[in-house]
């Protein structure tokens, strides 16, 4: 079996340390190029099988580099078709996206009524869904393929923040959506995919915050004031210190959980999502403060992590709502 | 304890003030700008800056700090407070673009310039001259002494000049500016602070380029000026040569205690704000996030009667060394956590990025809140450095050795 | 009118600061004769009338050396006698108080039902009642001087964890209760109770937040460690220095509340205590950790003010409490 | 990487992992100690810790870390983990009054000693022979090599002796103690290190004096110990005169990852306490109060998945500079948390002082849990020094110039 430390040098090779913000169709073609659609994919489906941590992994590389092309809704929707029972044409559609046919499952709400096999509402949380023929939604009418071209469907740019990301919101009209899972079949595609979303934004996060912190240390390093370097200063040397405590609780409680991300209770998985996606805030909050003026311009690459760990937070449920559950849970136990 | 500089003139009468805050309260009503929160493009922001300067000098509250030979000057602090606490109440735009002229250039040339320097500038500035600040540098921060803008004393027939190659940064508008006070090194032999000179230097001198700082914000509040073999005449010097230390000293000290007052009051006005987030959101009934919302409340409470604690102290002549730290800290902090607390609240909606308001640190866009609050824990002296003044200076811990290298 | 300076500076006096926790009676006996109990006493009921904020800069200087006495307690009671109506021996009484005679007000719940004129239940927070022969207690029942003497009365002392205070439960049954205030008249003696208890609970935790922060900076300054005096490193340097802010923002809010008590919301106040506690607690808890080991002995002072802190959290509504009651009238407001 | 030491046993097998637990728990549900908690007398807890250290050793399982040769040795560190998932399981006592005899003075006699001093004390120890340790001395808490505890060394017709003066503090149970490993101070001529000597003493020596410390949450885990001429023989010394610090370096790193991860687990068991406090003051449904133990729920569970991850790095060899300050930094933190948590939330009731429960830090008692988990941001190396550690060691930025003072 393929290691996942093998996983990440492939990742870091084809995505280099420091080589941030890469373009986005090149980014997707040399995804789909290196395999890593497949490796989340159950086997029977022409997948790898490596599991969601093996995801995790090449996704927490990618974070590092601020990586623009969207392969973690990607690998949702992936998740969600291959979990769907069968229908016609699914192998076809599993086998085109994993050939680099971009398919997004959407990422935060969908608020959306069917009528009859159309779809009517909004859809919010498609990422680059500009690259897209079609998108899975997934809401609480159930998961449907939506063909982007069709009748009643309109694409709406959402502009972010995190420059690193494009987003959009679908609004559907009476549109024809194929549900692919309903009732039952729906919470489990939703638990499923739960599962991997949470280990996906997860691993993004720290990826983003480990390379935030490791720029940030390297910066002090360098700089200097009152002729010596910022990186001796006792009280910044302390911040760093705690900063680094931080990510290595959250790494762990990823690794721990990623690992064991097909049988753990949701809850355990989106709580774990909220501590990484905490820890990616609370380091690039204080990366900007300890960079100084520098962090404040637009040319100097920091700022992209805290804007891209913002928006991670609220990904997939906000870190208030999973610390409400995880104590929900907790309580019940 | 530290003297209060210039502001020596006696308390002023509690009816005068009542008449004071009722005249201006009436002029507002009438007077004060509309629109200026939608204001899209920076340059449209500038000029309605301008123009709202000079309105405000017509009607004499532009320099109430000014001695009283001129117009609308010789009020005292007291007095100096009623306007800025009216002109938040309002909710009337800042005074960024003027600011730094009315501070910084008129403590400067009233305290260190020659007359012939005081008479060509100092009526200027009411007639909209407008000044930026070239202190800081790529490499220096904090470290003002650690300059190295290098200026030679070259002859000419029309008079010596300096020729002046460097770069500065954090200049504050300074893409709008028609004049800069400078720092320079003139001496790289003795030590650091006794080798910087002082400048007025002219924005339209060939050689002066201006670069604005596009903010993470996307805000253009800052500029890095350019220095490329800029010539400025000797007579623009303020003080002798390698004396600029001490004259920059008058600048940076022109002002605290007012600005955060003013600021203070405006985001405790601003907590408005997040009231409508927690309503608009549901959170009405969520005792998790009143508690949040309350500790927010009264750490705002906390920073204004701070801050207003701070002005009586001056006022009274008993300011003590880190006292300005304190406030400054203490606001930064506040500003964070109340941006922060916005961000999280307004959930997802806050990550769409939308049009900014400039000039105002609590425009409800809460993510660019968030970020514009690092101007203040970073920018005049950072919150860093403010730890060290108060360790250092007020409770009388022990400085690290000077010598100290690695 | 006298200076809020020559109070502080009599109560310094009469309590120097460095000289803990001294003993209770003869603290009392001294306050009394200092003429404490007659500051904030209004001038037609023989008192200096000075007002709330006087009796403030006293329980601020005392709360330096960790006072003993019950001047809190005492100083609530006499403002809820000043309150109420007019009832026979109420002047009588408050010349007694004001002379040394100790009366405390409960400084925690008071859960006891009233049986015409007897009352019967648990009051909670009494002070030093050892030192009493009567208490007025506060309940949702009204306010009730109770003689301690009295059958059906037992005080039950309540250990602390703070050992510079002494509490007891006063357990009722069927005790005979005089009533002297009920109804709106309660209310109002509530919440003119509550203005006191808010300003005299925070100007103890400042106190002794100041007392615990020059306590720690000097031991710095002495202490060596590594060949250097541990207030050099830069990391405590930044700690020391946040938590200066910490009090003088704190000091700041008691400042301007305490002046404005007699007009302020008691939501104000409550939150304006509540900050005052925590910041105690916030200095009391690092203060320990600045102190290393030594902090965690008995014998050195440090750990005696940090137990005060707790304590006072809990006196008149808890942090949790104001907060919340603050957050829902900012909403309202 | 750091080799770990002593711990190159393979991993042993899954199923022969399974028996041994299984055994265990059975064993555990029929001697584990009853009422351990209600124990309000320390003398009463320290014997009822000497009879289950000797419980457990007749049992096999008190030594699983020490070699084959000795009885319940020889088991890698995967088992050791076991034993101690079981142990923490089954809520047996910890063993405070052994464990510095079965690591510390087991480490440091079976790498540093001679044949001699291992037969005369190793099998001691299983027998109940208790050791202390006498490191820190006041006024030199973190800083070990500053120590000044004075030997002399001296003729006497039996030998010759140290003659020992000084004091040591923060010594675990000491005043239950037979032996004490002491780092003395045997010349102040070379560098700090290099003039310390490590001695095996006797507690009953003349002039040896133990006092407890009254600790503020009624605790009397440690003792000072005070010594006044005490003659120390030549040949109780480890290694050569002068060559203390390297032994001592044998006796610090003697256990870290074990410990931690017990109490890791402990703490986990423990957030039930929480959930009592929460139900019983009615908090169930108060969201923000949900949100905060979540946090907290998730923060223990991240610190034990760091535990774990440490220990199993420790078992791979790949463990790094550092990680252990991380392990102990993140453990403290949660232990401060949860006390704090429990603090909060049960109101006035948590400052009425109740009876402690010795030898657990998370007894419900949460003031007491409180002042407790000060031990572990203070002692073993306080929390700043292990961000010094962290700072400097792994992420490799400067340290400070050595020869810096003031």
């Amino acid at each position: 079996m393929i290691e996942l430390s093998e996983l990440r040098d492939s990742a870091t090779k084809a995505f280099p340390a420091g080589a941030i913000l890469p373009n986005r169709e090149e980014s997707w073609q040399l995804a789909a190029e290196m395999g890593w659609l497949l490796v989340d994919l159950p086997e029977d489906l022409g997948g790898l099988g490596l599991g969601r941590d093996a995801a995790g992994a090449i996704v927490q590389e990618l974070g590092k580099v601020l990586c623009t092309a969207p392969l973690i809704p990607a690998l949702l929707a992936l998740r969600g078709l291959a979990s769907a029972p069968d229908f016609d044409g699914k192998a076809e559609l599993i086998e085109r996206i994993c050939g680099g046919e971009y398919v997004p499952l959407n990422m935060l709400s969908a608020k959306v009524s069917a009528n009859g096999t159309t779809l009517s509402g909004t859809v919010s949380g498609l990422f680059d869904a500009d690259m897209a023929g079609q998108v899975l939604v997934g809401s609480s009418e159930g998961y449907h393929l939506v063909d982007l071209a069709a009748p009643g469907v309109q694409l709406v740019e959402r502009p972010l923040w995190d420059e690193s990301r494009k987003l959009y919101d679908l609004e559907l009209n009476g549109a024809e959506a194929r549900l692919i899972a309903g009732g039952n079949q729906s919470a489990i595609l939703h638990d499923e995919i739960a599962r991997t979303a949470h280990v996906l934004v997860a691993a993004d996060s720290l990826g983003g915050a480990s390379a935030t912190l490791d720029l940030t240390v390297e910066y002090l390093k360098v700089r200097k004031q009152f002729d010596r370097p910022l990186a001796m200063f006792q009280a910044l040397k302390h911040r760093c210190a705690d900063l680094r405590i931080a990510l290595t609780v959250a790494e762990a409680l990823y690794e721990a959980r990623a690992a064991a991300a097909d049988s753990a209770p949701v809850v355990d998985l989106g709580a774990m999502k909220g501590l990484a996606t905490d820890t990616y805030r609370l380091i690039t909050e204080d990366a900007i403060q300890l960079h100084g003026g520098i962090g404040l311009t637009q040319e100097y690459p920091v700022h992209h992590y805290m804007k891209r760990a913002m928006l991670n937070l609220q990904l997939c449920g906000s870190l208030d709502h999973w610390r409400e559950q995880a104590g929900r849970a907790a309580l019940a136990a | 304890m530290i003297a209060a500089q210039g502001m020596t003139l006696p308390v002023t009468d509690q009816a005068s003030l009542d008449t004071l805050r009722s005249d201006l309260r009436t002029w507002l009503a009438a007077n004060k700008p509309q629109g200026w929160r939608d204001i899209t493009d920076h340059k449209a922001f500038a000029e309605s800056q301008r123009q709202w300067f000079l309105k405000l000098v017509e009607a004499g509250y532009a320099v109430p700090h000014w001695p009283a030979e001129w117009p609308g000057g010789g009020r005292g602090l007291t007095e100096q407070k009623v306007i800025y606490e009216e002109l938040a109440a309002a909710d009337a735009p800042r005074l960024l673009l003027s600011f730094l002229s009315t501070y910084h250039a008129y403590a400067t040339l009233h305290e260190c310039a020659n007359a012939e320097q005081k008479a060509r500038y100092l009526p200027a500035i009411l007639e909209g001259e407008t000044w930026c600040q070239g202190f800081s540098e790529p490499g220096a921060g904090s470290d003002l002494a650690g300059i190295k803008c290098k200026a030679e004393r070259v002859s000419r027939p029309e008079g010596d000049v300096y020729v002046v190659n460097g770069q500065k940064v954090w200049s504050t508008m300074a893409q709008y500016a028609d004049m800069c006070l400078l720092l320079v090194r003139t001496s790289t032999e003795k030590a650091k602070q006794a080798g910087i000179t002082y400048l007025l230097m002219d924005m339209k001198t060939p050689g002066v380029t201006v670069r604005p700082i596009e903010q993470i914000q996307g805000d253009e509040e800052f500029a890095e000026i350019f220095l490329d073999n800029v010539e400025v005449p000797v007579s623009q010097r303020v003080g002798e040569e390698g004396a600029g230390w001490a004259v920059a000293q008058a600048t940076l000290s022109s002002e605290r205690g007012l600005t955060l007052l003013e600021l203070s009051n405006r985001m405790h006005s601003a907590l408005a704000r997040v009231s409508e987030l927690i309503r608009a959101h549901g959170h009405g009934d969520d005792r998790g996030v009143l508690r949040d919302f309350g500790a927010l409340v009264t750490q705002v409470d906390a920073v204004c009667a701070l801050a207003d604690r701070f002005l009586e102290n001056r006022i009274a002549g008993i300011e003590r060394v880190g006292d300005a730290s304190i406030v400054k800290n203490a606001y930064s902090r506040a500003l964070r956590a109340y941006s922060a607390l916005g961000v999280r609240l307004g959930g997802i909606a806050e990550q769409y990025r939308a049009p900014i308001t400039f000039g105002d640190l609590n425009t409800g866009n809460w993510m660019a809140d968030f970020m514009n609050s690092y101007a203040w824990t970073i920018a005049g002296g950072s919150e860093e450095i403010q730890r060290n003044i108060i360790a250092e200076r007020m409770l009388e811990m022990p400085r690290e050795p000077k010598g100290w290298t690695l």
